[in-house]
């Protein structure tokens, strides 16, 4: 038997330890093909592009607490308007290099990720959910009453962010905006199909779904969660700066209740735990959004309410669960299931 | 729907045209209005305003066509504005940008203008600030600062010395409270206590038992127009202030004509002071107000974006003309400074300065008229009147 | 004392119910121990009081000399003290090899690091494969769990407590639910457990026990009714009421 | 001390208009273990309905409020055998994308038929007075408002615990198989519970129109506040959804009253609070 084990183990490791590799790389590479297509495609649109690349981070971030730790939060904006905040306030101060800015965010929206988790992790579900609410609530009251640093209601504006590596500029046609996003987006992907494949990746997904076996593994589930929040609040923070960065104001729509829920729509309609169904999710329904409202600017809401309910009557888990079963047969991604 | 009956109907005037002008450009607008969503009827007051200007004055200035292009904008999302407005400009290619109800989103769009090469005419955002950020924009709305002033004179005058604001807890509220403060010490008066409220109030009534303890003999509030207007302007009737004879001041977005029949009898008597009344006695408001209550399909929904949109619409005519249908920024902003007309709202005149439009501010109560509805009585007019917001910056 | 595991005077009792009373046991290394008793008689409450899921309202649990009363379930099963469930609680969407490379690294120290692939590393590849291979998962290391016969998922949740290394190890009715004809193949992987390791299996099924056991404590009513050698539990008055039913009706005129 | 009975009466009022709306979310969450957010959509069509019975066709108030809640559970019923059977026992991010898709198509399909202006429902002369409870002046209809409250908690209590109806209910809650297999229609008792659940939704989207007026985005607008008051109550429980009125409506009145500019924060960090004292809300059943 221990024979049996050890020829099986030299073979089949590596090939399985290939697959993985390669059907990842194969998502990477279509993911800068899409983007690339989309720069061809709608070089005229350049700036929405850059706004749903924005708000794929946001959603991004939400599926590595609700997809692959199973807390749901209906607040997820916080950490981004945390990240669009801090990166404006910098660049009105006089940073106004995009990295930096960027960096900037990452770092704001890990720190409210740090505050949320430690707040949020302390009840379970509805009530969880809740606080998810209050905080976001709380967030969005304390911006629009700080209005010297944010500008409150009017917005934070008059970011005049300098040219990425001091070349190109952010202008109206947003090639640079829109193509920085872009490799922001890739790259952090790329790091979180790391970091959901790591180890602490894995102990997430045993989490989500049975934490007392997780306790009798011997591993403490509050921390690792903590660290999962702060990760997603720093995701969520860089699509924050991108935003702030890429329109040059920030308003108090970016740490709303609003965002956040259509944050947890999109998730949930492209398909939780799998990462590609939050970029999925968020495509859709923003690029749905975009075109029914450009048709009939009075009536787009039925017409997304109606692709929600038919989003559940046909596809229950999500888009990518539907592209999932319809292109490659039995075989299922990796991944928790809602 | 709309948008393809605006084009059916361009198209239609392009073949009638064709004789007259065989060199005949199309000149784009884009409108960017809250067309859906709680603001809807803002946005469809924007349509109307613009389709009764087109109605009144013709689809073409001197040969060149005009085609509306309008985009939805729900709420205040200032990122979305920008991908609207840029999308306008590279992709529609669209010469003038109109609309704008928020001014976040209006803060969003104006550092384009340069590179866009493209003038801006704002129809309602109205924070005095926007007019700062980029030489390219023009408004024909109003300021807070600009409707609130007059009140302070007035409310002194009509006997009130002590008076507590009420406003809503946001850029514009804020704006009230200090231009009615400031106007109302200047006259004289004192204000005991001011009150922000958060956005979301649905229930009233503590705030008025606020107001009550304070002991002021008026009231000066603000709220952005909508919902919450009807639960504040009833808890002032029920908590018993109306018959405590503490007095109410307001801006008129608190009783725009669109929303007076659902305020109906518990508004009567409330005097606000703003630029635009829908029962204004003008010939130039009457043939306004038919063509713009047609276009809006229920004249009851009219207010007073439509004459925002209705006047910037006459600006962007203007610029055309000026540019002779070129792409000309600088041209067609300059041709507008210092320009002067009556508008269905009075005598109006952009101010060659900041480009913010100067006009009568009419102070209104709320009156039933002879056919048993509401509407705005105007009983004083100040004439005139700049943005003291942006003097005083 | 040269006990590896002891419970000295354990109670608990919820608002005024007793439902464990004054248990103590003692376990030297490498002592396999049975806990039977009848259905309600408290051995599931026990458990959890053992690993630290309720916190007895009396008693001590000490490991290895060392008083772990105050730690949490966690921090027992740090210290060694390990136990497996009477339902499975495994992942239904991971593989038999993931659950165990997982818990090689949680024992490690190194589950909760971002950098460095799950699978990266061959030592724990090797121990993985080894342990697997001992409780004859080998051929299902890369199945759903939920995919894998319910037999298989017991001897999973086994190699994973074994792979966190215990001292001791509480086995809470390894072979429950288990179908008669997967039942040996169970039995064979408890008769390999290491030899050092102090084992106490609660089970219902008793020729099971009196197979595995070399010592049986009877637990009827939240309290010990009998403990001694197998072949004596069937001759006992006490035990036979017990599971005749009669022992609360003894106790009531008692 | 005047004052404190005048804040007191006010957020009285307003918890109770709070109550009459959240019970119904509340049984649908605790009992049925769906999580409506289209809770607010059905008091939304309710208060469409009154406002044009009364305010167009000219008739009572109480007619207006009868029409109402019928018309609007049988607009539910189609939606109720079409949508909501498919997500009985999802997984509950399911059931907040469709319930937030049907709001969404309310929210459109009602912009289209009555337009985006406010609507208001004319109440009769009786309850549009002030009456003078000797320490203030008071609405009539807030009386009415506490009245109506009241009486929904005890029909409610009543109904459940001491009619074979709720009995049926709380038997489909604990077990639905066995209850199923005991030969109780389970589906019926869905099916009732969740015409009882829109209904009382129809008739707290009516009577408390005065707090919550009645507009195209009602149903987003309030959601929030829907949803938190059931969760800090305890999805299911009357006695729970009552106390979490009255304390948020407390808190949200005297907070208002007190400090007017921080009101938001008195209310979210109250809910907070009030999480982490109770998590399972004030009377939430165990899991």
């Amino acid at each position: 038997m221990q024979f049996v084990a050890q020829t099986e183990r030299m073979t089949a490791a590596p090939v399985a330890g290939r697959r993985r590799w390669s059907r990842d790389a194969v998502g990477v590479i279509l993911i800068v093909a899409a983007g690339v297509a989309g720069y061809f495609l709608f070089p005229d649109s350049l700036a929405l592009l850059t706004r749903i690349i924005a708000v794929a981070l946001l959603v991004l971030s939400l599926d590595l607490i609700v997809g692959y730790c199973g807390v749901a939060s209906l607040g997820q904006a916080t950490l981004f308007g945390a990240g669009a905040y801090a990166a404006g306030i910098a660049c009105v101060n006089g940073v106004t290099e995009p990295l930096t800015l960027i960096a900037i965010g990452a770092v704001a929206g890990a720190a409210a990720g740090l505050v949320m988790g430690a707040i949020m992790l302390r009840a379970h579900g509805l009530a969880q959910l809740v606080l998810s609410i209050a905080i976001v609530q709380l967030a969005h009251e304390a911006a629009n009453k700080a209005s010297a640093y944010t500008g409150g209601s009017d917005g934070l504006a008059g970011l005049f962010v300098g040219p990425l590596f001091g070349v190109f500029e952010f202008d109206l046609w947003g090639q640079t905006a829109y193509l920085f996003g872009l490799s922001l987006l890739v790259a952090v992907f790329i790091i979180l199909k790391f970091v959901v494949s790591s180890p602490f990746g894995m102990l997430c997904r045993g989490i989500k779904e049975d934490p007392i076996r997780i306790r009798a593994m011997g591993a403490f589930v509050f921390p690792v969660l903590l660290k999962m929040f702060v990760i997603s609040g720093a995701v969520a923070g860089t699509g924050g700066a991108l935003a702030a960065i890429s329109t040059q104001v920030v308003g108090l729509d970016s740490v709303s209740f609003e965002l956040s829920a259509n944050a947890l729509v999109m998730l949930v309609l492209g398909g939780l735990g799998t990462l590609y169904g939050a970029l999925i999710g968020t495509v859709i329904f923003m690029g749905f959004e975009h075109v029914v409202s450009a048709i009939n600017p009075f009536h787009w809401m039925t017409m997304v309410g109606a692709l929600l309910i038919a989003v559940v009557l046909a596809a229950p888990g999500g888009l990518s669960d539907l592209l999932d079963q319809i292109s490659a047969g039995k075989k299922r991604n990796s991944g928790g299931r809602p | 729907m709309k948008a393809t009956k605006t084009l059916l109907g361009v198209a239609i005037g392009a073949l009638l045209m064709g004789s007259v002008s065989a060199m005949a450009e199309t000149v784009k607008v884009g409108i960017i209005g809250p067309f859906s969503g709680p603001f809807a009827l803002q946005g469809k007051n924007f349509q109307a305003g613009v389709e009764a200007y087109m109605a009144l004055n013709g689809k073409s200035v001197e040969g060149n066509d005009i085609e509306v292009i309008y985009r939805d904008l729900p709420t205040a999302n200032p990122a979305q504005a920008r991908a609207l407005a840029q999308e306008l400009v590279v992709k529609d290619k669209v010469q003038y940008l109109g609309g704008v109800y928020f001014t976040p989103d209006a803060m969003a769009i104006t550092p384009l203008l340069k590179q866009a090469n493209t003038p801006l005419v704002i129809f309602n955002a109205a924070t005095s600030a926007i007019m700062n950020t980029s030489p390219l924009v023009a408004r024909t709305s109003f300021t807070t600062a600009q409707t609130t002033t007059p009140l302070g004179q007035v409310a002194f005058d009509d006997g009130v010395k002590m008076a507590i604001t009420v406003v809503s807890d946001y850029g514009p509220g804020i704006d009230a409270e200090n231009a009615f403060k400031k106007a109302f010490e200047a006259a004289g008066g004192e204000v005991v206590e001011t009150i922000r409220m958060p956005m979301n109030t649905t229930d009233f009534s503590p705030i008025m038992q606020r107001v009550k303890d304070s002991g002021a003999g008026g009231l000066f509030a603000f709220l952005p127009s909508g919902p919450p207007t009807l639960g504040f302007v009833k808890a002032y009737n029920e908590t018993g202030l109306k018959q405590g004879n503490i007095k109410f001041f307001a801006p008129g977005d608190l009783t725009q004509e669109s929303d007076l029949p659902a305020l109906g009898e518990a508004a009567e008597g409330l005097r606000t002071s703003f630029h635009y009344s829908v029962s204004h006695d003008s010939p130039e408001n009457t043939k306004f107000v038919e063509a713009a209550g047609k276009a809006i399909g229920n004249p009851e929904q009219l207010s007073f974006p439509a004459v925002g949109a209705y006047d910037g619409m006459h600006l962007i005519y203007k610029m055309i003309e000026a540019a002779d249908g070129k792409q000309d920024a600088q041209k067609a902003i300059d041709a507008v400074k210092g320009l002067s007309w009556t508008s269905p709202r009075g005598p109006v005149t952009i101010d060659p300065e900041t480009r913010h439009i100067t006009q009568n501010i009419y102070l209104r109560e709320v009156a039933k008229g002879p056919d048993g509805k509401y509407y705005n009585k105007k009983i004083k007019t100040f004439p005139n009147q700049k943005d003291p917001g942006l003097a005083t910056q | 004392m040269s006990d590896l595991f002891r419970v000295e005077n354990l109670s608990k009792s919820f608002g005024g119910l007793a439902v464990s009373r004054n248990i103590s046991l003692h376990m030297p290394a490498g002592e396999r121990l049975a806990l039977i008793g009848p259905n309600g008689a408290g051995k599931t409450t026990f458990v959890n009081l053992v690993t630290g899921q309720l916190k007895p309202s009396e008693g001590r649990v000490v490991l290895n000399g060392e008083d772990v009363t105050g730690l949490g379930a966690v921090r027992r099963v740090r210290k060694g003290l390990v136990r497996t469930f009477q339902v499975t609680r495994l992942f239904s969407e991971m593989t038999p090899e993931e659950h165990v490379t997982l818990t090689v690294l949680q024992r490690e120290g190194r589950a909760s690091r971002i950098l460095g692939r799950f699978h990266g590393n061959s030592a724990i590849a090797d121990e993985v494969a080894d342990l697997l291979g001992a409780l004859g998962l080998t051929e299902v290391a890369r199945r759903r769990v939920r995919e894998i016969a319910y037999g298989q998922q017991r001897l999973l949740e086994i190699a994973i407590a074994l792979a966190l290394r215990p001292k001791v190890l509480l086995l809470d009715e390894p072979a429950a639910g288990v179908p008669s004809s997967e039942t040996p193949r169970i039995e064979q992987a408890l008769e390999r457990l290491p030899p050092s390791l102090a084992v106490l299996m609660i089970e219902h099924d008793m020729d099971l026990v009196f197979r595995f056991a070399r010592r049986v404590v009877v637990l009827a009513a939240g309290e010990i009714i009998f403990e001694g050698l197998p072949s004596e539990v069937a001759a006992n008055d006490k035990v036979r009421e017990a599971y005749l039913g009669n022992y609360a009706h003894a106790r009531n005129v008692a | 001390m005047q004052t404190i009975l005048s804040i007191a009466t006010d957020a009285f009022a307003y918890g109770m208009a709070l109550f009459i709306i959240c019970i119904g979310l509340s049984l649908t969450m605790g009992l049925m273990r769906v999580v409506n957010l289209a809770h607010g959509a059905f008091a939304m069509i309710a208060g469409y309905i009154a406002s044009y019975a009364a305010r167009d066709l000219g008739m009572g108030y109480g007619v207006a409020i009868f029409l109402a809640i019928i018309g609007t559970i049988i607009i539910s019923i189609p939606l109720e055998r079409l949508l909501y059977r498919r997500i009985y026992g999802s997984p509950e991010l399911t059931q907040v994308l469709m319930t937030i898709g049907i709001t969404f198509c309310v929210i459109g399909i009602t912009n289209y038929f009555f337009g985006p202006t406010l609507k208001t429902i004319p109440l009769p002369e009786a309850l549009a007075e002030p009456v003078d409870l000797g320490f203030r002046t008071i609405a009539a209809h807030r009386l009415f408002v506490m009245a109506c409250g009241v009486a929904v908690a005890f029909g409610l209590w009543y109904l459940i615990e001491r009619t074979t109806f709720g009995t049926k209910v709380r038997a489909t809650v604990d077990n639905a198989a066995m209850t199923d297999a005991l030969g109780v229609r389970t589906q019926v008792i869905y099916a009732v519970s969740f015409a009882i659940a829109v209904g009382l939704a129809a008739f707290g989207g009516v009577v408390a129109a005065e707090f919550l007026p009645i507009e195209p985005y009602y149903a987003l607008r309030y959601m929030v506040i829907f949803l938190v008051v059931v969760s800090v109550g305890g999805a299911g429980s009357i006695l729970g959804a009552i106390a979490a009125c009255l304390v948020l409506g407390a808190v949200d009145t005297s907070g208002r009253y007190l400090m007017p500019e921080f009101g938001n924060f008195f209310f979210y960090a109250a809910v907070i609070v009030i999480v982490f004292m109770f998590p399972r809300g004030f009377f939430g059943r165990a899991q």
